[in-house]
């Protein structure tokens, strides 16, 4: 399996393989590093970083859904200043790409944290404009055209690093935000954040989470995200980072083949701590079978019936 | 260090309405595991029960290179995981999380829990070098009394009760406790169980002046520390913060935990 | 269990209990006798009918995704007339509402469906304004407040019958649409029809159904469903018919706490041809082990947290 | 009619590399089914393989009151039956669909089947009543060639073939067929298998003017005839419309499909 070229290149950006971790779901990798070789990896993006440390959502947070969790931990993380002091030199000792995933509450917040992370050690900046689980906070950005139009130019003067806008599937056409997003100047675009959604604990009569709701992931939401990074691929010209539900190589191809040029796996992170390996080890061998030699075989080559 | 493991059920066992002990071979966790740490199981395949289940170790066979979990019937996970038959795999993650001290400075100690998490501290009681051992175990009926020759053994003096009076006492362990404590005294509690009960067992301990440790529970995504969910509001000098079940604990000194949520 | 009362009201009729068959999953019922008697069933929504017969898409028509189906059956039917004429007569054997499921691609096509059917022998008209199946089609009406209310509005006049809008969940805001719903004239919605999805089959490189993307239902969507009940019974006056995912009676439990009044059971159908009557027995075993003595127990009684 | 039942696994045997027999006790489909009917199984526990997964009954033993099911593997569900253990539980509906026509008038009959296609033609020529039967069986290699036994004894003649040309002719089954009605002729053919096995044997039977049933096949949701996605194209008078494989097939006769799909 040698001879193939697994490495793609997003945003300028030249990653050894498409395989990354999920932000929110991988910490500051430090944790995975007993399970794994953090220099497998194509990326890491880390756990979202706001300004100011924020202690997150009450408990509990996670509530298991068919084929999925529901999520609320409300961005919690150490602000982005203790971030680049305390992780970032661990994460550095790596030879994988780091990604910051940043989320605000107001544009200022965002324009500040990306020309803060503009002068850090990172690879490139991924603008979660979607998060479900903060009461005042980045819904409202991600989820009409112009909201994300607007934080898109106004941050982007104040970006020097590849920037990438994660995309909310909460929307009735994502094409049209993807649009806004490119033309407002992201380099590159992640998809899909969670979708809201919502358990009851039947025998209190309340929600599971003490947030009421959350966001979903894994496995269930695949073919939603699969479709939505197809849908945006026929729209825009920017590379896709496609994710939602990938738990192996098989999945992470369906991504591919439906534009993605990288992949980022989440939720699953969680059942196997070497999950992100094992998706690198099953395109590769995706690849060999069909005998390619090459990611861009795969990348964007669905062929649709007609 | 802990590890993804696929290990062998060497037995399972069902010890109660719903309560069932599992006896798994593990040379890893027999070698690393210490009272008060947890396995991650992941018990049914692919997308069924898909987030692995947090289990306490309840106690560990160093000779024989086994341990056991015992888990009580709740959801399909457990469930799942009690049709599992002698022979077959068990994939687990573990040994996890912070452990029981049970540093010498501790002479004298009880243990206080409340039906599954008598369990965890049966290695407790095991393990504690040779100290005066009480232990206070609360059940729903006589049914749920079930390793009684263990606790026994383990233990230097042993209390029960049940909810129904079918056996020791009826009512609340926490009676006993507050009983007992009337003549006698602890360097050290260590609680595990509802957490209505650990609650009054901290309130009891503070009272006393007895350090207390607690083992909690919340639900996990990753089991390792990386995901955030298992949050549990902590003391952090005059202010809080949360920390997690799966990392900072399950076992926890009471003084460092905020019961408020 | 004999004096529970599991009777529901919705849009002025009375079902005999909460449990209905989904659209497009229960045909007209036929199928399903051999398997359970009908006449346990609050009601049938019969397969969504067309104002001429439709062949429907190509096959494949199916997908199993994790815990879920994607379906592009594309509206497969006999006619409005001919449902009337041959399956009708079937259908009112039963003491079981029947409920007729419409769609169309134009206005007019809906309202000259909802004339006929208002003279015809069946309980209430559920409008499909969201079936994602189909191309030209009544995708497009669904999904804005404008377009729903306009659709509403114009059928209401036609309709003679308790007239349920059924709600697309492929939308950024299900509030601001069952809103416009309800004030056009609905007299109860039902939700969520099927999401947006597409699978892949990597080694023809090629989507798995003929119409590349299809709707998803299954246990995998419940949580985005339930939360979309909950939100739309915080806004709307008119009772609410929950459903996606549904597979037993803890299921239906989430809906009637989330608001719903009425639930239907679609894909678990196909597992299990008697499901809808095992999601009965089990609300009633909830109802009887918390000491309920009516559906009304426990419809929107869910308590959030704080 | 048909039924969900819950059935005992008799036997499950590996007959070749991804290929299973399972024997199911089951009164009702043994005094139900006949040749050309299949079964929907449950093959995960509940999400897990969501859909029933259809499977053609390959033979049926009314005495013993069992009948045999061979299937290949192929993704999750095929995966999960293969892994049941006999006397362990099977979730299935059945028996399902139309049958192959074994009337009378046909005296002279054919099968012709590829791959996992044989097998459903193995009930047929057991049942079908004393006439000459010649069995067209196409494997990959030589591992594949099982139950020829049963094959045996249940026709009259029999011919093989291997892509490979590890056993038999190499090359395609249709070679087989085609040669042999250079001297022989048949009252009907019945095919299963491969879609353009299948087209090439319709194209065949129509040029020699002999009447064909096919058995085909198409994801399926309900398998009762209420989901409707099952779709296949027949002929309907001058026009077409869509039948549903699963409840006016999965046998048609050859005349009735349109196969331009
Ligand atoms: C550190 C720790 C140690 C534990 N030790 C034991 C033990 O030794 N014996 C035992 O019987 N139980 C123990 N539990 C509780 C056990 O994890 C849950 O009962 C189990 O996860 C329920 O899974 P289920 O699929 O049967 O139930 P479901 O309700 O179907 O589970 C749904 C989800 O909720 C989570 N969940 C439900 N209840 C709990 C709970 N009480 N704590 C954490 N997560 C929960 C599950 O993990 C799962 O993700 C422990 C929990 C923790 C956190
Ligand atoms: C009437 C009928 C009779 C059949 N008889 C046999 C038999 O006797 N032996 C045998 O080995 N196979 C038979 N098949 C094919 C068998 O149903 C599929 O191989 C099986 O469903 C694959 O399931 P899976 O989970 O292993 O594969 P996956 O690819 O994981 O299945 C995913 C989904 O696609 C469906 N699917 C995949 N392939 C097929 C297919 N070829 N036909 C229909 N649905 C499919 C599955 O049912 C499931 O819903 C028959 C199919 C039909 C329609
Ligand atoms: C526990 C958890 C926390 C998450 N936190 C973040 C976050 O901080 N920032 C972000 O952009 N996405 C966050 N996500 C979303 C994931 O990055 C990803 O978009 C989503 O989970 C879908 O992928 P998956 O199905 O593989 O999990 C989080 C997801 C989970 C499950
Ligand atoms: C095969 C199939 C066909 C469907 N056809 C229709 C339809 O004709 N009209 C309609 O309003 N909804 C239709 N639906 C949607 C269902 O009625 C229901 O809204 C959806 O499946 C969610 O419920 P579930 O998860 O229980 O299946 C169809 C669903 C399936 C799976
Ligand atoms: S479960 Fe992930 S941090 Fe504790
Ligand atoms: S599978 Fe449902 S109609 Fe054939």
């Amino acid at each position: 399996m040698s001879n193939i070229d697994l490495s793609v290149e997003i945003a300028g950006v030249k990653f050894k393989n498409p395989v990354m971790a999920a932000s929110g779901t991988f910490g500051f990798g430090r944790e995975f590093a007993d399970y794994m070789d953090l220099n497998g990896l194509g990326a890491i993006s880390v756990k979202g970083l706001t300004l100011a440390p924020r202690p997150g959502n009450k408990p509990p947070r996670i509530a298991e859904t068919p084929a999925g969790i529901l999520n609320s931990v409300g961005l919690q993380n150490p602000g982005v200043e203790a971030f680049i002091k305390e992780e970032l030199p661990f994460l550095r000792q790596f030879d994988t790409k780091i990604i910051a995933n940043v989320a605000g509450s107001t544009i200022e917040d965002y324009c500040e944290m990306v020309e803060i992370l503009s002068d850090a050690d990172i690879d490139a900046i991924e603008l979660n404009v979607s998060c479900p689980n903060v009461k005042a906070g980045c819904v409202s950005f991600g989820n009409t055209p112009g909201g994300i139009a607007e934080i898109t130019k106004r941050v982007k003067p104040y970006c020097k690093k590849p920037l990438i806008v994660k995309l909310t599937p909460n929307v009735t056409d994502i094409k049209e935000i993807a649009i806004a997003a490119e033309d407002a100047g992201a380099d590159a675009l992640s998809l899909i954040n969670t979708i809201l959604g919502m358990a009851i604990d039947i025998h209190k009569k309340r929600p599971i989470l003490a947030n009421n709701v959350g966001g979903l992931s894994g496995p269930a939401v695949k073919p939603i995200a699969v479709r939505m990074v197809h849908e945006v691929s026929r729209v825009v010209k920017i590379p896709l980072i496609g994710m939602g539900g990938i738990s192996n190589g098989d999945d992470a191809i369906e991504f591919m083949l439906a534009g993605a040029s990288g992949v980022m796996v989440g939720t699953y992170n969680f059942i196997d701590p070497a999950a992100c390996l094992e998706v690198v080890t099953g395109i590769e061998s995706y690849l060999t079978k069909y005998n390619y030699s090459n990611a861009y075989d795969v990348i964007g080559k669905l062929e649709l019936n007609g | 260090m802990s590890k993804v493991l696929k290990e062998k059920i060497y037995s399972i066992e069902k010890l109660a309405p719903n309560i069932f002990k599992m006896t798994v071979e593990s040379e890893y966790i027999a070698k690393n595991a210490v009272p008060g740490k947890f396995v991650n199981v992941k018990c049914g395949e692919g997308i069924n029960a898909l987030l692995r289940r947090p289990i306490s170790i309840c106690s560990i066979d160093r000779e024989k290179h086994t341990f056991d979990i015992v888990f009580q019937l709740k959801g399909i996970g457990t469930e799942i995981l009690s049709q599992k038959q002698a022979g077959a795999e068990v994939d687990l993650i573990g040994p996890l999380g912070q452990p029981f001290d049970l540093s010498d400075e501790y002479k004298n100690i009880a243990v206080i829990g409340g039906g599954i998490g008598v369990f965890p501290l049966l290695s407790l009681l095991k393990e504690k070098k040779s100290v005066s051992k009480t232990a206070f175990l609360g059940f729903r009926n006589k049914e749920y009394i079930v390793l009684m020759d263990e606790f026994k053994s383990a233990s230097d003096r042993l209390f029960i009760s049940t909810d129904d009076g079918s056996a020791g006492h009826k009512g609340l362990i926490i009676d006993l406790l507050e009983k007992d404590l009337l003549e006698n005294n602890f360097d050290l509690i260590y609680t595990c169980g509802p957490l209505p009960m650990i609650k009054k067992v901290v309130e009891i301990a503070n009272k006393n002046g007895i350090k207390c440790q607690v083992s909690l529970e919340q639900r996990m995504g990753c089991g390792i520390g990386a995901c955030l969910v298992c949050a549990c509001k902590t003391k952090l000098g005059d202010e809080w913060e949360y920390s997690h079940v799966c990392k900072d604990g399950p076992v926890f000194w009471s003084d460092e935990v905020i019961f408020d949520e």
